[in-house]
């Protein structure tokens, strides 16, 4: 573990992720996240490393896909619209089965929008927003700290799913500077990664062995519809495994919070200030968002009175809450989209059933 | 004693090749199997298919390959080669992939010079998806979204692509031959191998365009198609060398 | 204890940095900090400017729609700014640029003529420094000898010789700021 | 000096490239329909090939191979 | 009407939609629905109209987005990876409030897949593929027939909310030939469309009037916060005003069959021999995806004793459905991905409760 | 009597712009709008931003606007202009939007000679996010992405658009000129001007080049900058007419 | 009633446009129909087929795994379709060039040397005609008079005059069939 | 012929382009700061001036207009 530094969330991303043996970078720039490949530009080739701008986002999404086929620790970075250009990619590598960490530093939409932090990328993110039966493992981080331990993570699910994982994060995430650990200080020599050989599936030359296909084509239905299902085994293994959340104070809650990312530190602060104020809030933070953690929303619900979902959106995760909660209790949502940051006070008069859905 | 003139390449897959009766992919195919086989390097390749009638070479050759989304092969490459930078790496693609859908990712590696070598099917339409127009469509030439033909007021002026990246710097080899003749099978195989051979050296980024037939979607038979490619192929898209081993290094 | 500072100027002015030093020096008292930038194509206009919260919880938002502090260092910043101080919060400014100060008497203003100051010290560049010291003297918000120890965490090797320049630009701030508040 | 030239029949598709590029114009499309329900091509006079490799280079299926007999 | 005629689904949505006054098509090849840009490459220059085969799918959504901000009735088609590559744009049009029509002819995926028939673009076309807080209306008709008459009211729908709308087939519906009746014979006159002029917002030049902007951009937050709450109220307009579904022997029914488009068809066959065998099944058809029939369906479960939802995926519709239905009765789900289409026997099994969730 | 020498040309809207003082993005800005006003075209004209500083170029022209995808203003122009054949509609775009993510764009509507105009604004880097690396960063330029200075190696060779671009033939007018002096502006205007009549004659697809500064990003007082731009951009980006009215018509 | 025809041969040999005739002549007699092709890569074998239903109830699916009737122009459809015939399904094979029958015996296999009838009516391409003929002979999916008309709506002014020898090939396919149904 | 040039003093960005580009050397960023905080440039000897529009020209923020008397 390092000291702790003060790090911009952009550029704890990007040194988190060479720690966690990240030696290839493929990105364009667009804000709110230039901070990460700017960083990644100075360092990886200090590391023996490549950093490459690509000509736009379709093209990064493609060198991370010949990348990661080659066998290299791979991963790209980018916002709301540049991630939605890659969707015919991101579609590519979950089809070919190929491991690589994506992340979305999410501003607001839809269009051009703006360049603030928004939760609006939700659906796409967790739904698949390219085309096709796929998912990607979602983590949604609260904090450059919580980032900073989830990388290493990442890496090592989409390696063993061989499957994208995406980081959510937001503007606020990526544009803070907050105290970070990082597992190690900066000059701290690295290990070096595992040769990209070590991944036996990867196209790195058919050197005593049949050759290697990296593929997603399978014009025989038969054949696609074995592969799909191959493909949603590890989905439901995911759900099986991979359930990341945060659950405080709500097994006695009235209102159970529901909030990930940056709106959870938000709705944290408001259910601690409700706490304060003897209003019986918990808070309940899904860190996966794809596997969505059902089974313990669903029991937190089953205690409560209602479920009040806080997203910087018009209401994405709200389908999943209600998928989770059905009929147990009511589910009431507020919502910023845009750019805008709920407070802390908005949040509150919400548990204390005061304000509308929305500002 | 008898010695082999011709037999079957070690770098083709010893399969059958899902290419219509007398189409040219086939022989260009082999030019490149025998190009890798030249340098012995089957084991120290990786080639990418691209989304075409081609889409299947993922099948025919006998290295390590990728298949890559429509026309991003050059970007699949780019991110094979920078993590394995001394292994050979190709694409293979079709105009449409290149030309079109692809025109950003083929401009883009040649002018970073990338370490590859693309091989260019221009076979002056979309052949995969049944005969469309191409950005290398002939001036009146006829197809499913031309159907009076080829008007450049409405539908624009076919690209030359080899000339057009010849005026980057990134590229170390550029060249534009054909396969509608022994002889002329014989140079585009020359092409081919000098191609492969300057990556091997580093030299930089190698593009062979190839003019090739599309029988079924030209509606001719295959030696017909030949003579077309010959009469009108070749007066609008010159054969020679376009760019040799500057920049890149 | 909760502060937020709003902390703006020209780009060039140096308030990024400082906005830096003072969420390190919170860091290292051992609070909860962060510092948010402003950014994208609203620095196209030529302003700049940050936020930081130090507090002794964990903070909940960066951003901040209420300040309890702000230092502006030009007339823009002051004029876009001084609606978000919440009422008895402090605003730093730098009298140098601005002749005439904020228009509210619900706050507590801080003329600090920065770019003066920092003439007098024989560097221009440390006028951040000396409307950061005005501010931890005014506010409290961490202490100045924290700042110095983020200065000699953060710079590097070969400038760490500006730092008795940096210690001298937060006193003198911090005496100006005595001063205005005495005459006020 | 002569050739020898093998046609794998099965692997033909009667596209009748070969028979065009032979300069001795020895190759001939058979009657007979193989796997595939193409007529397959054939050498109908191997004496007389000189093992240029013509008909090989321009076949798009890698069906033939051709040897030089050096009697 | 004309007579009918025995006509491809592709085919006849490109005639169809000339009828309702397209004049303008931008796509890109891709199987399995070429025949409709070939039919408009042929048609379109006969009625004064443009066809343009754009460089890629992302150049013929922009094509589309300068073509109807200019105030033209327009549209595209493709199918899956396609319609992934448009996602950037798509989210530009609902941002700038774009009216136009988008054909999604759905292939097998993920990545190159295949080109049979599939419905694995549920999510994507429904909770938006692209970035930030939109959505399409999504028409999914179930025949060639069924298509014709939908066209009319989808550009229709375009104008009356400024949003894109989409309609989703898939390869069955391209490729079959039905016979179908449209609304006047080939060889009939059609009326000149309005002019691009008639939109008053459109940019068709600033004569007489202040200048009009196309613009989904909005740089403050509370700014885009406001335009994101106008977009969302348009579509709580739409989830009042457009739900569109048909419910075959639901009242009775112990079993709802729950499925769209071409798997409609085929449930539709198995429900009616399910009948004959006595037993009590009944079919419950959205035509609208977006906005979805929540509430119809959540009647018809009420009464039933299960639902059972049929998608040529892995389960998409499944979540809407879920959510429709609550607890009011279990939820069961058959799906066949990757082009291969469940036979009416298939689902007739499971209606009578045999065989797994899957082939 | 007085005559007016320079004021404000009616088709720049009277706002304030949000460039970076001694931008010459406002240079342009007013070029373009003399360029319609010399037409009187203000009422005929739809201009398209693209993403890049000047993305609020939809607030600054009097006329028509629409707002394109980061490097799709091509597409969005051809878009406008096929509904609209009997008006100007032309592109204002950085060298990021138009020669880096939108290169398929740009290839493809001068290929077409879509007749639209293009203002291509080369700054040799991206302003907008912050001073990245563009396709047309020259070698050894510093840029927050090639923090040593750019190298051939890794990062690939700079673009010079206009001679790829004359390489097709659609275009029927290609050109590039500076603003770094009162002379260069006068010639950069008449470009333009030239530019928007062919297109008002239907004569295809007109691209203007512009060299640019970027004061902010280069790190340099404006008139340093212009100064950069004569000594360092000039030399590798020559002013002048690369492709002239033929093609397109 | 329910027929599902499944028509195969290179393309050239006009089984897509055969399908679709069989299906307008359905649908001329008040039937519910549907043509589906083969499409896509598939294709650049060489073989095209296509599946046709007639049925009396709306279509479910245009793509079936059973077929009730097959006709199959050359050797490689008739491999690749053989087993899709359900038990007692017609099989219209092309006896010019499939020398050899079908293997199964639980169908019904009708020779009819297509081509070689063809070539006796002085057309090569009216091959399709005749096993069409042959296959509404054998199965009654539509009456030859249907078929008639359909080609009277669908063919252009200019080739109407091709109607009576499409007829005739219809006739000698129908009496071929009736032939080998006879020796069978 | 003299020159008459008058500036737009609160869209003046000073970014000292037209005091480059003058010929006779007679625009000056003045001291003052405008409402964008910036010191904006002024013509200081207008008696000079041969209203040769340079300074206009090179002006992004058109903020300079130019006139030409003819006395
Ligand atoms: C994103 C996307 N768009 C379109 C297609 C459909 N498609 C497949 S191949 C092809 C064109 C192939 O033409 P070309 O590259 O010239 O290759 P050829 O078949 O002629 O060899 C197209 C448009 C696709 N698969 N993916
Ligand atoms: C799809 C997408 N990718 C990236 C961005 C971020 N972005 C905005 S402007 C820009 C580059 C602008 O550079 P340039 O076109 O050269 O214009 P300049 O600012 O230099 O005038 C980028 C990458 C975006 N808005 N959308
Ligand atoms: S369609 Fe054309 S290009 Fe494709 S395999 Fe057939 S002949 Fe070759
Ligand atoms: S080797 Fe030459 S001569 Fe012999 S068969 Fe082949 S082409 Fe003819
Ligand atoms: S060229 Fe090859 S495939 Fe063609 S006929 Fe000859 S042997 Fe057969
Ligand atoms: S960042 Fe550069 S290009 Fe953008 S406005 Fe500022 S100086 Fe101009
Ligand atoms: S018009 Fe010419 S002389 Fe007069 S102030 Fe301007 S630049 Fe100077
Ligand atoms: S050029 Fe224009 S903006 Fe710059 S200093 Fe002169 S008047 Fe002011
Ligand atoms: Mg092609
Ligand atoms: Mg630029």
């Amino acid at each position: 573990m390092s000291e702790p530094k003060l790090m911009k969330g952009n550029e704890a991303i990007a040194e988190a992720a060479i720690q966690a043996g990240c030696r290839y970078f493929f990105g364009y720039p667009i804000t709110p996240q230039n901070e990460l490949p700017e960083y990644m530009a100075r360092r990886l080739p200090e590391v023996g490393g490549v950093y490459l701008q690509a000509e736009s986002e379709v093209s990064a999404i493609n060198m991370v896909y010949g990348a990661a086929g080659a066998g290299g620790r791979v991963m790209t970075s980018s916002s709301s619209p540049g991630i939605s250009l890659m969707q015919e990619g991101i579609s590519y590598l979950a089809g070919a089965e190929l491991p690589c960490v994506l992340v979305n530093i999410v501003r607001g939409g839809p269009g051009l929008g703006g360049i603030h932090a928004a939760q609006s990328d939700y659906f796409q993110a967790t739904k698949g927003g390219g085309h096709g039966d796929y998912r990607l493992l979602v983590l949604a981080p609260g904090s450059v700290q919580e980032t900073v331990d989830l990388l290493q993570e990442a890496f090592d699910l989409a390696d063993k799913y061989r499957n994208p994982v995406m980081l959510l994060g937001d503007a606020v995430l990526g544009q803070m500077m907050e105290a970070v650990r990082l597992p190690r200080d900066l000059d701290e020599p690295l290990p070096p990664p595992p040769p990209p050989e070590s991944k036996v599936w990867a196209t790195t030359g058919a050197v005593n062995r049949s050759r290697n296909v990296i593929n997603s084509l399978y014009i025989e239905p038969e054949r696609l519809e074995k592969h799909n299902w191959h493909i949603q085994e590890k989905y439901r293994r995911m759900e099986a495994e991979e359930v990341r959340y945060e659950a405080v104070q709500v097994d006695d809650a009235g209102t159970v919070v529901v909030a990930y990312g940056t709106t959870a530190r938000i709705a944290r602060t408001a259910v601690d200030e409700a706490r304060r104020q003897g209003l019986k809030a918990g808070l309940f933070r899904p860190i996966s968002l794809y596997p969505f953690p059902y089974q313990a929303l669903r029991e937190a619900a089953g205690r409560a009175r209602r479920v009040l979902v806080v997203e910087m959106s018009c209401g994405q995760m709200l389908d999943d809450v209600r998928l989770a909660v059905g009929e147990r209790c009511p589910v009431e949502f507020y919502g910023r989209p845009g750019g805008n940051i709920p407070t802390p006070q908005e949040v509150l008069d919400r548990i204390a059933g005061k304000g509308g859905e929305a500002k | 004693m008898t010695t082999v003139v011709a037999q079957r390449p070690k770098s083709l897959s010893d399969v059958v090749m899902n290419y219509c009766p007398g189409c040219t992919h086939g022989i260009i195919h082999r030019l490149v199997a025998e190009a890798i086989d030249a340098l012995d390097a089957r084991e120290r390749t990786i080639g990418v298919a691209s989304v075409g009638c081609s889409v299947f070479a993922y099948n025919y050759f006998e290295c390590d390959m990728q298949q890559a989304s429509h026309g991003r092969a050059p970007a699949v490459a780019t991110g094979i080669k920078r993590v394995l930078p001394d292994r050979l790496v190709f694409t293979y693609q079709g105009d449409g992939d290149l030309a079109s859908i692809g025109a950003a990712e083929i401009v883009h590696a040649a002018a970073r010079g990338e370490n590859i070598t693309v091989i260019f099917v221009n076979n002056a339409n979309y052949g995969m998806t049944g005969g469309q127009m191409a950005p290398t469509t002939l001036l009146g030439q006829k197809t499913t979204t031309t159907p009076l033909g080829r008007d450049p007021k409405t539908d624009g002026f076919p690209i030359r692509m080899a000339e057009m990246l010849a005026t980057l710097q990134g590229p170390a080899y550029i060249a534009r031959v054909s396969v509608h003749s022994p002889q002329a099978v014989k140079q585009a195989g020359d092409a081919i191998k000098k191609a492969f051979r300057l990556q091997a050296e580093g030299k930089g980024f190698t593009l062979i365009e190839v003019l090739s037939t599309c029988p079924t979607n030209w509606g001719l038979a295959p030696n017909q198609a030949l003579k077309w490619l010959v009469e009108n192929l070749i007066p609008f898209y010159p054969l020679g060398e376009f760019k040799k081993e500057e920049g890149g290094a | 204890m909760r502060h937020e500072v709003i902390m703006a100027g020209f780009g060039g002015q140096g308030m990024m940095l400082a906005g830096q030093l003072l969420a390190y020096a919170g860091m290292l008292e051992g609070k909860y900090v962060s510092w948010y930038p402003s950014y994208g194509p609203e620095m196209r206009g030529g302003t700049a400017n940050c936020t930081v919260v130090v507090a002794d919880e964990p903070v909940a938002s960066p951003v901040v729609s209420r300040a309890s502090a702000v230092i502006a260092m030009n007339r823009p910043s002051l004029e876009r700014f001084e609606g978000t101080l919440a009422p008895g919060g402090v605003l730093v400014y730098n009298s140098t640029l601005i002749e005439q100060g904020p228009t509210r008497t619900d706050i507590k203003a801080v003329p600090v003529p920065a770019n003066a100051l920092a003439d007098e010290l024989g560097d221009k560049r440390v006028a951040n420094m000396v409307v950061l010291g005005a501010l931890l003297a005014v506010t409290g918000v961490a202490k100045p000898e924290s700042v110095v120890a983020s200065l000699r965490k953060t710079l590097p090797e070969r400038r760490q010789n500006l730092i008795p320049l940096n210690e001298q630009a937060l006193a003198k701030g911090a005496e100006a700021a005595q001063g205005a508040a005495a005459k006020a | 000096m002569a050739g020898k030239v093998t046609f794998r029949e099965e692997r033909c598709k009667g596209c009748a490239l070969c028979v065009e590029a032979c300069p001795k114009g020895i190759i001939q499309l058979s009657k007979r329909f193989n796997a595939g329900g193409f007529n397959p091509a054939e050498c109908v006079n191997e004496e007389a090939c000189i093992a240029c490799g013509f008909c090989a280079r321009m076949c798009p299926d890698a069906v033939i191979e051709v040897h030089r007999v050096d009697r």
